[in-house]
């Protein structure tokens, strides 16, 4: 057991480190949850892909360095430390990709990836419904056949990225009527700009549109763009999940950065001692979190499958990323109002942690049924 | 000893839950954060006919005399139903024109405050005062021991605020200089403990609107075949928002008793974060859909920090108690 | 509305600080869970019965002077503030009593109440059994009628005081079979030295016998120690559990003197700003606490009830409890650890509270369906 | 970087843990509690044979050389069956003398406590030494800056703890002046680093143990006609002190890899707050029957919060984390 990394790793952050000192722009650009935001985090993406660093574990054809997941981590930990910009093609990259990968065609790998590294095509993603939160298997939207392809109709929500984004990828009723709701979905990649696609964005808390509402009406989509087996959707989007997902769903990198930020912060405050604990659990937490996802790395990297624990991590960094930023408002005391503050959009994002990607009480029940072995509840 | 509301004290809230029940706050809250004042001060000038705010206001002035416990179960109300403006620093206001001990600014103000006719706004310690730019009168207390009182000839630089209702201002102590001397800063701490009570009886009435809200969503919202509200953890976690607020609540009562500036302080941590834990559960227990712009409930979830830090931060109320500050 | 006493309240509470000044021992008589302890702790019963200030809320006629609730409450206050021993007859005066006074006859109060009132009969609650923890109408023991009166068989637990008190009372099952097990359970007084009666005391987390086992051969109870009629046992305990008791059942006074005793320890060991926040909060709760009772005994001196919010109660102070405790054991730093430490048996007891007088699991689920109208779930 | 257990220390945590199913441990633990040392030697002398404390020891004195990740995975195990006595004190004795730079001190006692055949005790910041009245060798670091080391001939007044099985006591420094100077404070610096260290790893067993248990328990326990471990306020509390648990674990492996005083104060705060939270889940989920003295859990139970606070504090590891110390 040791957690030294070897030469050609620590050379790679050195390489990392240096690309992203001579790159990153020193004033942060606007959120990326504004057109202009958007925009210019568009441009970095394709900054960040021009010498390779946009999807670094991915193969070299298709954009990547092909560096395992724990050079993963280190380029997020450089990454964050550098203080460069939100991904906004983080969609596509840690949701659709490893879906393509394990599921998807080659010809989808070549057509899809290239321009997604290099982020021209920014994805948003569309699984839920208004009445499919939490009971993602609920789903009604459907997906009709047609001659050389698919129709899809029905109403998404909660598609993040989808105000600006290029295209949509979810699931899809294919075959309704089946005795279990998880069945007869099919996993499809769509065109926000195709004929019948309505986008109505959403407000967030602090009214920047950092999601969507789609109306799809007989939406084209040819059958290049299923990827998998029709029908076989939900297995297809839930294999992905279990692997290094779990690990690489928030990386450590910017809980790190966070809390040295914090820690920074809690010095120039005057170091009131009130809340000096809440400081160093905000450390602590963050080098737990990167020694827990080193640990499940080294597992993954040995062989080992990363199944319900990534429930730990889920319901472990959410309520981490709260009481960080809650600590961080505190010191600042009355500016902590400020919308326009250096921690105010990261306050707003961590509130949304406990419930997105499966709300922590989906996950807690996770945890105490399939690591816990407890009896399973009416759900 | 009977800490009890009286029948008319009661009466007095059940007036004002109508008055407000009936009229559409959430559309005047809206309006209000997009500059457009109109349907907020209709709805100011009825909460003002009710007497809301001659209640901070001496007889002398045209007020109702000093009835703070009243105030707070106005002021709970208007948490409850999010009405928009500078309720807790017209509040404020009155108490420093008042305490001046000199008559000229008081006539000149008290009256049409207690009236509602003028609303007032003052800034807090960190250097903002909640929307001065339609604030007919803008207080500054300044100088180094708080000694100068301005009457401020322009709003400042706005300051975007979480809850966009909330249009804040960074005014400069310029324009009249109102009053000089160690009364102003007596009088100032006086406004400030008003201001801390009322805050501290907003966010009550934000935690429980928020509490109420989520408790008839979770009974509606069906997932896995049953409603949200059937599960224990959603049960678990909304009791313990009411027991919050429940015991929050007789706080905020007895600081209105008192005026006793620890009995205040107590009021405002406890009703603070109660009003920060219904906010947490609400968010929570609603899903991405509690996190929209879009559902009224982002009115209250928005507010529900601010209340908690503004007129006393749960440090500087907790270092009060302990005798640290 | 208002907060001040009256002036014959105030003279009340005069007299019994002046009273308690007079008498409550300067070093505080050994744990009453100790042999020992609860001898001296009878005695201290007997010395305050002799003035009358044991049972302050009865009728006088029982020992007691009286006063209403509101003046309980100011008696407590001065109580705890005097630093006077913890109350050995608890048990019988605070759940027994207002039982008799509610549903026992005539001959039973004027025979149980004045023994009790003067510590020479101390009374055990008998309501658990091993199977019946949170799920109390799930009870087993048996009463079965006999020649003038029942016999008892079967075994309680959690027995609290019976290690070493004289008598106890319980519920007990006299029709068997009926549909709902809440019907057909008799309430009953019974002797601990009866024949038949073995008592098995248990040591609580310090070791101390704070309980009993309760194994019951045929017990004979004769008719004039059955409260209320047969077979409504249940209805006759539970009705005297919503009123008061739900006020009374853990008096403000007792935190109120807690938090003073923490706030002096923070400040003799140097007012450390890091546990500044946690005094504080101590101090706001007993506060906040006293008057959430002020209020509720205001509402009950005006004719209402006190119902399903004496669960709000319950889960605060018993949370409450935990926290100041915790609270004392950190400014303690490494004597935190010593049994023998002025806070040592109180952190102990307050771990608990959330465990007896119903979990807080249950007044949870109570005051989510009672209180807020959430659906009953599965219990 | 490959921060995952090797097949050895694998098989070296498989072997102790057998070992000590196959022992009765809890009757040991309570034997201690009477002053009844035997059955607690004698599970001593089997844990020490499989080399436990050898790993504090260099090669030179007959010591496994220094293995503290193999030593954080038999305080697991330590921690986990309630094993008595003062591991974590002889274990911290060894460290003391052997970085002593002195031969003689070493030579007399690391072979002895290398092998079990010695038990060593230490008195902490606090006062207090653990296990004195049964321990070989009682050290006390003394004088002002801490240069004095001294062989204790009494182990001083017997202090109660709340966990009867550590016996406390509290040695005056008299007996044999072992050492003196600035070699002492410094080798007594790191002493209580891996006392620290082997606490956090002896507060993660027990915080498992505890979740085991409890975890057992409600799948058993019915009430309301179904199991208590079905109830979903049971699930996610018990959930929670998993995460607690799972994310301590990695603090305590990698303060272990480092010895860097920070990291050991992450380990040390981590697995000890844990460690309490879950006794107390384990005491709320027992009820009544957890609350005993009879049943075998209390022996965790009672266990948790002394090993929090032993050999470094939350408040004090806190201080150093933030660099305030």
């Amino acid at each position: 057991m040791d957690l030294t990394h070897d030469a050609e790793t620590e050379a790679f952050r050195d390489e990392a480190r240096a690309w992203l000192a001579a790159h990153v722009p020193p004033t942060p650009p606007p959120s990326l949850e504004t057109r202009e935001g958007f925009a210019a985090h568009r441009a970095w993406e394709a900054e960040l892909a021009a010498d390779r660093w946009s999807v670094v574990s991915w193969p070299e054809p298709y954009g990547g360095r092909g560096v395992d997941i724990l050079r993963w981590l280190v380029f997020e930990e450089e990454y964050y430390a550098a203080g460069a910009p939100g991904r906004v093609s983080q969609n596509g990259i840690s949701l659709l990709a490893p879906t393509l990968f394990d599921h998807g065609t080659e010809e989808q790998r070549a057509r899809v990836l290239p321009p997604m590294a290099r982020g021209e095509v920014i994805w948003a993603q569309a699984w839920s419904e208004p009445a499919s939160g939490s009971d993602l298997a609920s789903l009604r939207s459907r997906a009709v056949r047609t001659d050389g392809g698919w129709l899809l109709s029905g109403q998404k929500t909660w598609s993040s990225r989808a105000a600006f984004a290029d295209r949509a990828f979810g699931l899809f009723r294919s075959e309704p009527g089946l005795d279990r709701p998880h069945l007869g979905l099919t996993y499809l990649m769509f065109d926000l700009r195709a004929p019948g696609v309505t986008v109505r964005p959403i407000g967030r808390l602090d009214g920047k549109p950092a999601f969507a509402e789609l109306f799809l009406d007989e939406v084209f989509v040819p059958d290049e763009d299923v990827v998998g087996a029709p029908g076989e959707g939900w297995r297809v989007a839930m294999s992905t999940a279990g692997n290094e997902r779990g690990l690489t769903l928030r990386s450590p990198g910017r809980f790190l950065a966070s809390a040295c930020r914090l820690a920074a912060l809690w010095d120039s405050a005057g170091r009131d001692r009130a809340l000096a604990d809440r400081v160093a659990d905000a450390l602590i937490g963050a080098r737990a979190y990167q020694l827990f996802t080193y640990a499940g790395a080294s597992r993954f990297a040995a062989g080992g499958v990363i199944g319900a624990e990534s429930s730990l991590n889920k319901v472990f960094w959410s309520e981490y990323d709260i009481a960080l930023h809650e600590t961080a408002l505190d010191l600042l005391g009355p500016d902590a109002e400020r919308a326009d503050g250096p921690w105010a959009e990261g306050w707003v994002f961590s509130l949304a942690g406990p419930i997105y990607a499966g709300t922590n009480e989906i996950q807690r029940d996770i945890i105490a049924e399939r690591l816990l072995g407890l009896p399973k509840g009416r759900r | 000893m009977r800490f009890l509301l009286d029948a008319e004290q009661r009466e007095f809230a059940r007036t004002l839950e109508a008055l407000l029940a009936a009229a559409d706050a959430p559309s005047a809250a809206r309006a209000w954060a997009r500059g457009d004042h109109a349907p907020g001060r209709a709805l100011w000038d009825r909460f003002a006919k009710a007497g809301v705010f001659a209640l901070a206001v001496p007889d002398e002035s045209e007020g109702a005399g000093r009835l703070p416990l009243e105030l707070t179960l106005a002021f709970e109300a208007l948490g409850r139903h999010a009405v928009p403006g500078p309720a807790v620093e017209t509040v404020a206001a009155s108490v420093l024109l008042a305490g001046l001990g000199d008559a000229a600014p008081a006539q000149a103000w008290l009256p049409r405050l207690a009236s509602g006719g003028a609303l007032a706004t003052l800034r807090g310690d960190g250097g903002y005062a909640l929307d001065a730019d339609v604030a007919d009168a803008v207080l500054v207390v300044a100088g180094d021991t708080g000694e100068e009182l301005w009457l401020v000839d322009e709003p400042g630089p706005a300051v975007p605020s979480h809850d966009p209702v909330r249009r804040l201002f960074a005014p400069a102590a310029r324009g009249d200089l109102l009053a000089r001397g160690p009364h102003v800063a007596a009088a100032a701490g006086e406004a400030r403990a008003w201001a801390a009570l009322a805050t501290a009886a907003q966010a009550l009435g934000v935690g429980r609107a928020l509490l109420d809200r989520t408790v008839a969503y979770v009974r509606e919202r069906r997932q896995f075949g049953v409603a949200v509200g059937s599960f224990q953890a959603v049960k678990h976690r909304l009791a313990d928002v009411l027991v919050a607020l429940e015991f929050a609540r007789p706080l905020v009562h007895a600081a209105a008793l008192s005026l006793d500036p620890v009995d205040i302080a107590m009021a405002k941590v406890a009703s603070g974060e109660a009003a920060c834990a219904s906010a947490r559960a609400a968010l929570q227990l609603h899903g991405a859909i509690g996190y929209t712009d879009e559902l009224e409930l982002s009115l209250w979830l928005r507010k529900a920090r601010p209340l908690r830090d503004a007129w006393g931060t749960p440090a500087s109320c907790r270092a009060r108690i302990v005798g640290a500050s």
